[in-house]
């Protein structure tokens, strides 16, 4: 099984602990993953928040890419990168004005021929049995809350991705593997990563509801498939416990972290390791 | 001088692809919002004055930046209303007209300096765009505070290999992407002179 | 030999002052068949149609155009003016030289010119009309009334009281509907049942009407005046006629934890079982679903209890056969549901609000059986899901309605008035208890609605928060699990989060399941959700396309009860005219065929709109088939002609507008 | 300068087939508000769109009309529920099969009308007697008609 | 061919000996070695059966005829244009489908006249009989079915393309000339399987809807209406060409609807046991644009 894969700014930067977890697990799993020649940043809110022409154009330049290269399906593991990718496909696709303008603009044909799928949608792929028929260890010690974010369902109209008010794949994956998800509140939740570094005061609140809304309801580790809420809900919890003056010590990882380690993957060769809050192996 | 409000209704319109007067103020999206609580005008309010024709008055408003992004308020809209990309529009229109709430002005270099760095690299330099944006806020708003927060977060991402002083690898084409952005300018520009034509 | 006079009118000078109406009358003359040609100041007033009467009676006229306004205005006025003369009404013709020519054109030389060749094209087509004569069809003076709810009640009662005989097809085991599950009532506050059981009772008793209560409707034929109905009566498992409705089956009955669909799941009956205890007919069915003896064939307690021997677990559906001459339909509504699975592939269900999921978010006739005195808690509003008095109650108005991404568009109508009522209720019973409304308008239009609202708000102390909710989650406070509800007040422009102990949900009014396809059965329309299409929304609001077919209540669309019950009386009063008659006379312009020519190959029976054609066997004098042919059922066609322009053989003619009349009113413009 | 002058003298003659319950009601509502129209249109009025057989049409042109018009209610609005629905699926073939012929689609002129649209209707019979005018008495057709008279 | 022939033989000689139907309506030799069609009533005459290329006359028109009713349950040798016809008539319930026996011949495709391969036949929608109760022949014997384009581009829809390339005043001058020559003999109305109605529209009086002689006038309205009352029915067998005597190609007209029928509503004639007629239905969908 082969994917297109474009990591994005995030997995090529802080969050390349994702990447390593991605690879890693994917590896394991006989997955190639051959990454986009030459792609560019999908522009993100930055370009949404400017010019959005640009916010169409960043990503078609990439999907042209993809689809020069015969892509069929490309993985973006980051939900924005992803969803900003979905967005300018189906403007491309659904307006011939549009293909010819955005054909123009990034010196590339695209038709939107190439479909995007994140992280939980490859492994869906790939299939709970053939996962589970390379599991070595299970993960029954984890209570995982598994958290969305924003950008993996929604908008849902684009999307299509799950439930978008109560979303299950993750947990559907990890309970094959072993784990106990918890059912709670806040998985659809902002956690602001957007906003952390110009405004950290708000986000701190908002990383507060959600982890200690996991946490109440029994989990001992947020799983999350999305790079910039990892980060947030990592980085962000000392400042989090400072202010609200809370033991908190939720480990947050990535879906991929706990397939790996089903997988039998080490927590160093998945990168937690590099994470803030140790998870408890 | 003022503009016409019909053509900046026409223009918030144009950019998030919906009709705004399709809302009834249900307030839904302000219900849900993550950051409504401390916005000084709520979505429900912005889209309010769009529907009035006070574009330029909504574009000012700190809530165009305090927004997350989150998209909820879209989601949930029952008159699928596309609320975010409103906020996204009255965003461009205030970075245009140089009107942004002056709280925010941070914000603005930020991601001003986010795109700039991709039209020069083609992707992020972290390390560089957090550099850069430091310095050009710090002359915006002299406050050594300020620019130096956060800089207690960069040793710890130091050790975890998760910041370098060079991005992994460097995009090829770079002269395309600059391609891009100038034409995506010019596209936006000439667009705003056919609708003030 | 056609005699044909012409009567050309001035209309004072809405004619005169652009037609030369001398010009021509004297103009007309000429024309074959013309005997002669007048013109008068207003033919439609008195002296004007004494005289065409006079006209036709002193020349011995055959046939009478008018040159004046729109048929639309005044045909009929002059039908029945020929007709008093002894001319058939159908022989006259009107050339609309008003509407159409004088007021509309300004140059008098051209205005002129047109007239004449108006008033020509009349005269051609009247030398081909023929007189008609107008259609009988008898009527058969019983009416069916489906829907046994508060409209159903009352169309049957007033039908009955004219004397005649009414047959009500309720499905469920008792009529009542929904009103007799609902508390109280705005804006008085009187109690639902109060109201209604003496009126259950009286549809029970009444000699001319025949209840058939846990019945449907299977099957329509034949159209108005002369329907054929089948009912099907599904197996009750008890013998009306032998049971007294004593309650020895049910109260013995070991099968006590079924949830009761008539209290919404609130609370528990047996198998054997009336839905609730003033339940009309007093007589149970057994839910052979869930009854033991129909599982493994044993148990049989309430056969061996029932003194009368009324217990018959070899009951089998009865389909009956029933003449009718009118229909009315009152099916009634019922909630939409926010659940996660819909029927309807335009409505998705509420996520955001739990999809139903959490046990204390209920529905508005949910919260209607918790108040009610005769409900599952006894008037107690205990939450579902521990038995608790919840301190703070959220209600939300227009889920579903008026929300065009997942419910329907519409607004409920009913749902403001309730929701007031629900508030007040609550602090009546809960008096410091908190009611917390969030809603987007209120609208109480009505006698004494706003006031009632008023007084939710200014005496009982509800509170009103305008906007909507955005989520609802469960969250355990204290030990308490408590409803989160995020929503905001736009007037303040501020989030507004509550921690309820229970959320009702003014829920949208959707047609009942299966209301269209008995439209279908009925060839009624219906809109996109599923209401049934009046004929005209102002001036036939109870009557339908379908003739002799009537709508009221809730199945038309949201309504109240004073609504449904007026409506309903409306309704029924429609059925009293069309039986004050003995033969239902109808407009004689209508399709037949040319049975001696017809290749029956059904072009027109499928491109009738109202199935008024079928094909049927010729025979001869031995009974032998001869041919087949399509023949008109004069009783259902409506004369729209579509069937003249599909036959290929144009064996099939409309009357009044026939096809050599129509080639005569073109002929007559070469 | 003969030619010339029977051009301009040209008043087209213009039949038309209307419904009776929509455009026949428009026709009047026209005259109600007094809204003027050229003098060149000669109604008859039909039960419903449905009874319009195309028939009808071709003896139009017959008979000389320079143009045909056809009207009725809007769709979804038919009195007789759907002889306006059955009436379009057959112009829609009967245009295909008329234009192959050569015979001048142009001039026959479809509307929805609703008893409601005087102004429609107005304007709608202003502009058909000014197309037809532009394009001249139907010489074609009658080309046809009279034949054997040449 | 021969070995279909051979065949067909067989099955004829066995129907009418087991007296599984009394007359088997096929194609025959006449004298003149023309291929007629023949009414075998005896299993021995089951030889007088021919099957080759010259078989373009639809012997469905024959199953309408009185005369021929008289003759008992009959089986029929159908081509699979025929064989549509055969469903037409079926659904307007003119024939008892269960009382005939259908002999389905898996068609290459049939000479017109002078031996030329007929143009109608490349654009023919079914090469293999559909809706009969035997086939004769092999599936792999059947040219393939063209798509709806490549239909569009060849045969005789390629003419209509041609015709309609011309401006109105020369499309009107080439169908004046054509029909300028009918004599109104009706011969296309008598050979048509499913021009059936009792009396003729155009024999009726009161009112004439079209002049009955043969002017200029009558036959364009003539053909008009003998064009439109095949709209969405005719199923391009060609009878009606093959039987004018002024040698008009009058299965133009129909193919343009027939195209029209298939563009607009994606109707093919005789394709489905049970359909609705094209016209007489409707949908609330149908294209308006040119309705103002």
């Amino acid at each position: 099984m082969e994917f297109g894969y474009y990591p994005g700014c995030a997995l090529h930067g802080s969050s390349n602990d994702y990447e390593q977890s991605v690879r890693a697990c994917f590896d394991k799993l006989g997955v190639k993953l051959s990454e986009l020649e030459d792609w560019i940043c999908c522009g993100a809110t930055a370009a949404h928040s400017i010019n959005q022409k640009l916010a169409t154009a960043l990503p078609a330049r990439n999907l042209a890419i993809a689809e020069k290269s015969g892509c069929a399906n490309l993985l973006a593991p980051c939900p924005m990168c992803s969803m900003e990718l979905i967005k300018a496909r189906q403007a491309i696709q659904a307006d011939e004005a549009v293909r010819e303008e955005m054909s123009e603009i990034v010196e590339l044909p695209v038709t939107g021929a190439t479909e995007i799928v994140n992280l939980i949608q490859v492994f869906q792929a790939i299939g709970l049995d053939a996962i589970k028929s390379k599991v070595t260890d299970s993960l029954d010690r984890f209570k995982p809350a598994c958290y969305y974010g924003c950008l993996l369902t929604r908008p849902p109209k684009t999307l299509r991705f799950d439930d978008c008010e109560h979303p299950s794949s993750m947990e559907t994956i990890l309970r094959e593997l072993g784990a106990e998800p918890v059912e709670w509140n806040y998985k659809t939740e902002c956690c602001g990563a957007g906003m952390t570094l110009c405004d950290p005061g708000t986000v701190v609140d908002l990383a507060h509801k959600i982890i200690a809304n996991a946490k109440k309801h029994g989990a001992n580790v947020i799983v999350t498939a999305c790079p910039m809420c990892q980060m947030n809900l990592d980085m962000r919890q000392a400042d989090v416990v400072k202010k609200f003056a809370e033991s908190l010590d939720m480990p947050i990882c990535y879906l991929s972290d706990m397939v790996g380690l089903a997988l039998g993957l080490t927590p160093e060769e998945l990168g937690i390791n590099r994470h803030y809050v140790a998870l408890r192996v | 001088m003022s503009e016409s409000p019909k053509r900046l209704i026409a223009d918030v319109e144009r950019l998030a692809h919906t009709q705004v007067n399709d809302c009834y103020q249900c307030g839904k999206c302000t219900a849900g919002c993550p950051r409504a609580g401390v916005m000084d005008a709520g979505p429900t309010r912005l889209i309010r004055l769009v529907q009035t024709g006070d574009v330029l008055e909504a574009a000012a408003c700190e809530s165009v930046w305090q927004c997350v992004s989150c998209l909820t308020c879209t989601t949930r809209c029952p008159k699928s209303v596309n609320i975010a990309g409103v906020v996204d529009a009255l965003r461009q229109i205030s970075v245009e007209r140089n009107i942004t709430a002056r709280k925010y002005s941070r914000t603005v270099l930020f991601q001003k300096e986010f795109l700039r760095n991709i039209r020069r690299n083609g992707r992020t330099n972290e390390l560089e765009l957090v550099a850069a944006w430091k310095l050009v806020a710090f002359f915006d708003d002299w406050s050594p505070f300020k620019a130096l927060a956060d800089a207690r977060l960069g040793i710890p991402m130091l050790t975890r290999h998760k910041l370098h002083f060079k991005p992994g690898s460097p995009v090829k084409d770079k002269a395309v992407v600059r391609r891009i952005f100038d034409r995506c300018a010019a596209k936006r520009k000439s667009e705003t002179e056919q609708e003030q034509d | 030999m056609a005699k044909i006079g012409v009567f050309t009118c001035w209309c004072g000078e809405n004619i005169a002052r652009h037609v030369d109406v001398e010009r021509v009358a004297k103009a007309i003359e000429s024309l074959p068949g013309v005997h002669c040609s007048m013109n008068y100041k207003y033919m439609c007033s008195e002296p004007g149609q004494s005289l065409i009467i006079d006209q036709i009676k002193s020349l011995g006229l055959t046939g009478v155009v008018v040159a004046s306004c729109s048929p639309h205005m005044h045909l009929k006025t002059f039908r029945a003016a020929a007709a008093q003369a002894g001319v058939n009404p159908y022989m006259v013709e009107m050339a609309n030289i008003r509407e159409q020519c004088s007021w509309v054109h300004a140059d008098k030389e051209e205005a002129t010119a047109k007239a004449i060749e108006l008033i020509r094209i009349a005269v051609e087509k009247l030398r081909h009309n023929r007189p008609l004569q107008p259609i009988s069809v008898p009527i058969t003076k019983k009416a069916l009334v489906i829907g046994g709810g508060v409209a159903g009640i009352q169309a049957a009662l007033d039908i009955a009281a004219a004397g005649h005989e009414v047959i009500l097809v309720e499905k469920e085991p008792s009529v009542g509907g929904k009103m007799a599950g609902l508390s109280e009532t705005f804006p008085t506050l009187d109690c639902s049942q109060c109201i209604l059981t003496p009126r259950m009772v009286e549809v029970n008793q009444h000699p001319k009407i025949r209840l058939m209560t846990y019945s449907e409707v299977e099957k329509v034929e034949g159209y108005i005046g002369n329907f054929s109905v089948t009912i099907r009566q599904k197996a009750r498992y008890v013998d009306v006629n032998k049971c007294t409705g004593c309650g020895t089956c049910w109260n013995g009955c070991p099968n006590k934890r079924i949830p009761n669909a008539f209290d919404f799941n609130l609370g528990n009956r047996t198998a054997i079982y009336i839905p609730f205890p003033q339940a009309v007919p007093a007589r149970p069915v057994i839910d052979s679903t869930r009854c033991i003896h129909f599982k493994n064939g044993k148990c049989g307690i309430c056969e061996k209890n029932c003194a009368a021997g009324a217990i018959n677990f070899n009951d089998e559906d009865k389909l009956v056969t029933e003449e009718v001459g009118a229909v009315v339909v009152a099916t009634g509504y019922q909630l939409y549901s926010i659940g996660k699975e819909q029927t309807n592939p335009n409505i998705s269900g509420y996520g955001e609000y739990g999809y139903g999921k959490y046990k204390d978010v209920i529905d508005s006739l949910q919260f209607e059986r918790l108040i009610s005195a005769s409900g599952p808690t006894g008037g107690e509003p205990k939450r579902p899901s521990d038995g608790r008095i919840p301190q703070k109650i959220v209600f939300i108005q227009c889920v579903g309605s008026r929300d065009n991404a997942k419910g329907v568009s519409y607004c409920s109508k009913i749902c403001c008035m309730y929701t007031a009522k629900h508030t007040m209720l609550y602090k009546h019973k809960v008096h410091d208890g908190e009611a917390h409304v969030f809603y987007m308008d209120i609208r109480s239009g009505g006698k004494k609605y706003d006031e009632f609202v008023r007084r939710a708000i200014e005496q009982d102390g509800a509170l009103y928060h305008r906007g909507r909710v955005s989520k609802i989650t469960e969250e355990e406070i204290d030990g308490v699990r408590k409803l989160i509800v995020r929503g905001a007040d736009t007037l303040t422009g501020k989030p507004v989060t509550v921690e309820a102990d229970m959320v009702v949900l003014a829920c949208a009014m959707t047609p009942t399941d299966g209301a269209t396809a008995l439209a279908q059965k009925l060839s009624v329309g219906y809109d996109e959700y599923g209401f049934l299409s009046e004929s005209h929304p102002k001036l036939r609001p109870v009557e339908t396309n379908s003739a002799g077919v009537f709508l009221c209540g809730a199945c038309q669309g949201p309504k109240d009860i004073p609504e449904s019950v007026a409506q309903a009386s409306a309704a029924a009063a429609k059925v009293l005219v069309m039986f004050s008659q003995d033969q239902l006379t109808r407009e004689p312009e209508i399709a037949h065929v040319d049975e001696s020519l017809c290749a029956a190959c059904c072009a027109c029976v499928q491109a009738c709109p109202y199935e008024a054609i079928a094909i049927e066997e010729v025979l001869d004098r031995r009974g032998n088939l001869v041919k087949y042919t399509s023949r008109v059922n004069p009783g259902l066609c409506m004369g729209c002609g579509t069937c003249v322009a599909v036959c290929p053989s144009k064996s099939i003619d409309l009357e009044g507008f026939t096809e050599e009349e129509v080639y005569a009113e073109i002929e007559s413009l070469l | 300068m003969e030619n010339t002058n029977t051009e301009q003298a040209f008043e087209p003659k213009i039949i038309a087939f209307v419904c009776n319950w929509c455009t026949y009601l428009g026709a009047d509502l026209a005259g109600t508000n007094r809204l003027e129209y050229p003098a060149n249109i000669r109604i008859i009025r039909l039960p419903c769109t449905g009874r319009i057989d195309f028939n009808l049409i071709i003896k139009a042109f017959e008979v000389g009309a320079d143009a045909v018009l056809v009207s009725g209610c809007h769709p979804g609005d038919c009195h007789y529920n759907a002889g306006n629905y059955h009436a379009r699926r057959r112009w829609i073939l009967f245009r295909e099969l008329l234009d192959v012929l050569g015979i001048e689609t142009e001039r026959i002129h479809f509307s929805w009308i609703s008893a409601a649209e005087g102004a429609k209707f107005q304007k709608f019979v202003t502009e058909i007697v000014e197309e037809t005018r532009k394009l001249g008495p139907y010489r074609g057709y009658q080309s046809i008609t009279h034949a054997e008279e040449r | 061919m021969e070995y279909q022939e051979y065949q067909l033989r067989e099955t004829a000689a066995r129907l009418l000996r087991e007296e599984k139907v009394n007359v088997v309506i096929g194609y025959g030799t006449s004298a003149a070695g023309k291929v007629i069609p023949v009414f075998i009533t005896r299993p021995e005459d089951a030889e007088k059966l021919v099957w080759n290329s010259e078989c373009h006359q639809n012997l469905v028109v024959f199953l309408t005829r009185p005369e021929v009713k008289k003759l008992g349950k009959p089986a029929i040798v159908v081509k699979p244009c025929d064989a549509r016809a055969i469903v037409v008539l079926g659904n307007e319930s003119q024939i008892m489908r269960h009382e005939i026996y259908v002999i389905g011949m898996v068609c290459e495709g049939v000479n017109e006249d002078q031996g030329r391969p007929s143009s109608r036949c490349v654009i023919c929608y079914g090469h293999y009989p559909q809706n009969v109760d035997q086939v004769i022949g092999d599936a792999e014997d059947a040219p393939k079915d063209l798509t709806k384009e490549e239909r569009r581009q060849t045969g005789k829809y390629r003419r209509i393309e041609e015709i309609r390339a011309l401006s109105p005043e020369e499309r009107l001058a080439y169908w004046k000339k054509e029909f300028s020559r009918c004599v109104r003999c009706y011969a296309c109305r008598q050979s048509c399987p499913l021009c059936y109605c009792n009396r003729c529209v155009a024999d009726k009086n009161r009112p004439t809807r079209i002049p009955t002689s043969a002017s200029l006038q009558g036959n364009f309205a003539w053909n008009i209406l003998r064009a439109f009352h095949l709209a969405g029915r005719c199923v391009s067998c060609g009878a009606c060409s093959a039987a004018c005597p002024a040698g008009i190609d009058l299965n133009l007209i129909n193919l343009t609807l027939a195209s029209a029928a298939e563009t607009h509503f994606d109707h093919l004639s005789g394709t489905t046991v049970g359909a609705m007629p094209l016209i007489g239905t409707f949908s609330e969908s149908d294209k308006e644009d040119f309705i103002r």
